[in-house]
């Protein structure tokens, strides 16, 4: 298959969705002719012009709402947040308006949105432009929260994401977009609400997000060459939530990992951990396990940053303790 | 200015059902008969029927907490709106909204919001869709004073601004945000004077004169209709109730809440149609009793409705 | 000791902080002649004056920032959102600000506020009054979280927190402002991060949060009959989390049910639980459950609004379901 | 303007200063020994300078993310500043804060923040302290063109003008947010114009003379200190460099860059200070080697100050 970036996958979905249907248009700022502060909407304006690619002022609140308003008159918006931590400017218009309108005025309305923020640590962006914030999102009934982590995954669930007449909240990660991976030719879509077993293994779960999937695939590299064989289940959507998958997953192996990148406190490994537990208890031989954030905001320092987002070898430590083997050692996770 | 008069009767006509809708509202709280809060439109009659009756069918409006006059104005159907309030699974929300959350996408009014100022980021949105579908049609945002100092009108604004969006403003000034004196929460004269932040024209009107509101609105829908953009109208007018159901009224007179009474809206409409020869004290008391027979039809349609129930309730919240 | 109401409480801390130190002022909206929209500062603007007691508009974003700048600059500002659904539009200056300012400066700032909110179901005041949002600002680091359940522990953790050095979020609900609990006299403090056994009990650990600490000693009434006798465990301050009262509890009764009323998913239930989960696994006889409001917006009706939230006749049912005793019944969880 | 040649002097100072600073940080990231990101001040140091320079000692400025400027124009260490960047401990914020998070509190410098507006609402809960405490000190607020459009901005002017804060609001209209332009992003041609939505008085000078700059700040924070209340000044200027690391500059032209170069700030006052013959070529090479020396005695300092650790740092988030 055709390997392109999560960035191109990303672009082949708006591009791909904005030729299909015109209802569908962007709005978000210096996505036009500066492409977007990751660049991924670069020549879109070429192509779709000023109406459709629409430059905005730093007026957060402001856009999510108007997205908001057009989506309820029948438009298709797709928001570009430039980083997922400036939402909480625009939380009140996503949460209390766009994912409340159809609730609220009895099921009538339809509100198809897509809010798309890049988020998380490792670029020395410090504590405001690092954030995960994707528990936020998930605890507001009436959104859809997605997180790929590949990027056939990118662009099959933007395209979904986009097609879905609910906002949903597509969360990118700033360290995957000029990752490679296959992506099908073709149309090419995910549904929304279905996990994927991103390496198979009968020795432990992992429940991995977003970036973390990558990492744990390559700390699964490192513990197959001890003979331990992880599972990493990627749940893709975190709302909703393919509960079954991950239970199958966990009846099979009885030991459960849960990584994040987000801040450990009120986390969605919680959430996932909470699940497990209440529907899949008796499957479980150890304590599940989070790997999380440290709960501290994102320092600047290349040293300190990296110290409080779970890396590979702490995956590769974790993955060991919890199947009892040497070499578990400290942990680095609070 | 060249209304007929029945067109003037329409108005006339809506400021009193609005009026005679709102009494019932207070007196089914007062029973206990309605929970939860309400916002009474008593007194600001003439702002909503004098900018609805300046739109078309097919315009849109967004509403605010105090949102049942502009839903009437509109042309709501009181049997759902009366309905709604009483938690009926009959009522415009199914019982889900209540009367904060009041929509009416049938006839443009893309619903009320008990978070102040959040109307009009969605307003602006409309109008944006209206404008990229080149269609002829605006959108009428109404707010209260109190409204005008948070930041989503401030975004909002420059936005639909810069775009040239079909949407007028209208800042229901009733004075008071609750409590807030609006002379104390502004250190200008006229929050109208905002429009010039944003490069476009604020005017003032009496909010108590339907015709000025209509005549004002007009020229604003006229404007955003030919492409023109926005425009922002401050209707200066009053609510005779309490802010909600909690108001104890302690930050302001028993005058000033008379004086104001004696500039009501309905009154002046009456007056005006009775120099006109439009309108006489026979013909005022048989609208006067078709509305509030309509009012009464409406509160037997909700009593005898039924109460709503969560079965399926996820395809109300999920599409 | 005297009986006052949660209301009450609530006025004599600030009445007492503000006596005491001239920092200390408060600000929001109607909080002034209007007393507030539950009257809980009604009488202040008398004793205290205008520019102590201040009204503003509604700029909750502006207002919570100035608290935040008045804060840095020594001050000890209160401030007053009105509902705590409104706090969405103040998160970040809450969360990007207040919350990191200290970090992101190196430790050289204090950020000495208070921010008080009135949340909860039950009044019929539907989706956008009625949210309980705890969840929010737990997962950012930086911010301390009180939610109080009596006279007692309000007025002793407001105090508290207004002495506290770090932003804090004060949580009141509204079906309590009119309940009335012993207080004692005089000075009253209540740490923050000391979690209160509310009922002792060998059967089974419930932690229940805010108002569904009231509903839980009701239940642990119609259980008591039963001959089921439950612990129940009120953290009062969900950060700092006292874990050991809640592990130690856990220990001795090996059962465990969680209640809130914010919704389910992403609730604060899910840290809990996670927290057990991972250093008490040992101590588990049986899943741990959560009672949390189901997945909804708050419906306005009062039928349906009952429904959305864990009512005690659903605590009964969990717990005899947890002890395997009769009755269990199907749940109203989700 | 009774400024002394000193005064001047040290406004020019203070300037190349500046320059050398960024222009060396430009070099250590082009190098990569700087990582995250950047937004350089070069183009606009009559602003900070001639604001700062009407400053007290015991007055406080509000920072944004282009924060350099201010941070010097303050009065800091250059060391601590260049130590922050390179991420060490011996930094302002021990490498936990970067470009974007400088603070100097002693200094009165209540920080840098990288939410663009979001230090306005801070800078005037400042102003309410000061206020609150009755001191004579007064806050000047930096941000950009691109923060006069965001709800913070609104918000906050308009408590500052109600209470009459001591603030004053000084947006650096450097044309562009980003890659937005403000002709764009606003429908009116001058940002201070909306001065007059919050009755507050809105004044435009050219940002690129510090004299001009400077006497305006002057008048502005006189206003202020006397209790007259906040004010706006927007000084209109313009960024050389690109708006980030990664601008690729495609939003405007070389002509625009090349024609605000020709509007160099300090080559201004360089002129100006040559007429009144308060410097010559020799004075000006020795205030030019002083700075460099000291940014590059910064750049020593930094690179052999220890990295940090988190040992410590709950304390550094918790009081
Ligand atoms: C963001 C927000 N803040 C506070 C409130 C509480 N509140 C409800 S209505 C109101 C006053 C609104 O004043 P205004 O906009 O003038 O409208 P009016 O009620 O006078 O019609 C307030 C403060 C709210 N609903 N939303
Ligand atoms: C709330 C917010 N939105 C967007 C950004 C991304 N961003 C950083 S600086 C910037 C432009 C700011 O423009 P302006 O305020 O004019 O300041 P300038 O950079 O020109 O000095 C943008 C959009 C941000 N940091 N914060
Ligand atoms: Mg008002
Ligand atoms: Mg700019």
């Amino acid at each position: 298959m055709r390997e392109i970036t999560y960035k191109q996958a990303i672009q082949e979905a708006l591009r791909e969705e904005m030729r299909r249907d015109e209802r569908v248009f962007l709005l978000g700022e210096d996505i036009g002719v500066y492409g977007g502060a990751f660049g991924v909407t670069l020549g879109f304006l070429e192509e779709f012009g000023k109406a459709r690619v629409r430059d905005t002022p730093i007026s957060e609140l402001g856009i999510v709402g108007a997205a908001a308003g057009a989506a309820l008159m029948g438009m298709r918006p797709v928001v570009e947040i430039m980083f997922i931590d400036f939402s909480t400017l625009a939380l009140d218009q996503l949460a209390n308006q766009a994912a409340k309108m159809r609730f609220m005025f009895g099921g009538k309305a339809r509100v198809p949105m897509v809010l798309r923020a890049p988020q998380g640590a490792g670029t020395g962006a410090a504590a405001q432009h690092s954030q995960s914030l994707e528990a936020l999102f998930v605890h507001f009934p009436g959104l859809k929260v997605a997180m790929p982590s590949t990027p056939a995954d990118a662009k099959g669930l933007l395209k979904a994401a986009i097609r879905d007449d609910n906002p949903v909240v597509f969360i990118e990660h700033k360290l995957l977009y000029n990752r490679k991976g296959p992506v099908p030719d073709g149309e090419h879509l995910v549904p929304l609400g279905r996990a994927e077993i991103k390496r198979p293994g009968r020795d432990l779960t992992l429940i991995a997000i977003s970036n973390m999937v990558i990492k744990a695939l390559e700390a699964a590299e490192i513990l197959a060459a001890e003979g331990i064989e992880i599972e990493i289940v990627d749940p893709r959507t975190l709302v909703p939530l393919d509960e079954a998958t991950v239970l199958d997953s966990v009846r099979r192996t009885g030991r459960v990992l849960i990584a994040h990148e987000a801040c450990r406190t009120g986390g969605v490994g919680a959430e996932i951990l909470a699940r497990i537990v209440e529907e899949g208890f008796d499957y479980l031989d150890a304590p599940i396990r989070r790997l999380a954030g440290r709960d501290f905001p994102i320092p600047y320092s290349k040293v300190l940053e990296r110290q409080v987002i779970p890396q590979v070898e702490d995956i590769v430590r974790e993955a060991r303790r919890l199947l009892g083997r040497a070499g578990g050692g400290k942990r680095n996770d609070q | 200015m060249s209304l007929t008069i029945e067109a003037l009767l329409g108005m006339y006509r809506t400021m009193v059902r609005i009026r005679a809708f709102e009494e019932r509202v207070d007196d089914l709280m007062m029973k206990g008969l309605i929970h939860g809060t309400t916002h009474l439109y008593i007194g600001m009659e003439a702002v909503a029927t004098g900018v609805c009756s300046a739109l078309k069918p097919e315009d849109y409006i967004a509403s605010n907490h105090r949102g049942h006059g502009h839903c009437i104005a509109k042309g709501a159907d009181l049997n759902r709106m009366m309905a709604e309030l009483l938690g009926k699974a009959t009522g415009y929300c199914k019982g889900k909204g209540g009367s904060m959350h009041i929509a009416d996408l049938e006839r443009g009014n893309l619903g009320a919001t008990g978070i102040v100022g959040s109307g009009i980021p969605v307003a602006t949105g409309a109008a944006l869709a209206i404008s990229m579908r080149k269609e002829a049609k605006v959108v009428a945002c109404f707010f209260g004073d109190g409204a005008a100092n948070n930041g989503a009108f401030h975004e909002s604004l420059n936005l639909a601004a810069i775009w040239k969006l079909p949407v007028i403003y209208v800042c229901e000034n009733n004075q008071y945000a609750m409590s807030g004196p609006a002379r104390e929460m502004f250190a200008i004269p006229r929050i109208a004077e905002r429009g010039s932040a944003y490069g476009i024209p604020g005017a003032t009107v009496d909010g108590n004169d339907v015709l000025a509101v209509h005549a004002a609105a007009t020229e604003s829908i006229r404007r955003a209709r030919d492409g023109h953009g926005p425009s922002l109208l401050t209707c200066e007018t009053y609510r005779w109730k309490g802010h909600s159901r909690s108001d104890a009224n302690r930050y302001r007179s028993k005058e000033e809440i008379a004086a104001w009474q004696a500039r009501c809206p309905i009154q002046r409409l009456r007056r005006y149609l009775e120099e006109l020869d439009g309108l006489d004290a026979r013909a005022a008391a048989a609208i006067e009793g078709d509305v509030r027979a309509e009012v009464e039809e409406a509160v037997q349609f909700a009593e005898k409705s039924p109460v709503p129930s969560l079965e399926g309730a996820e395809a109300d919240l999920y599409a």
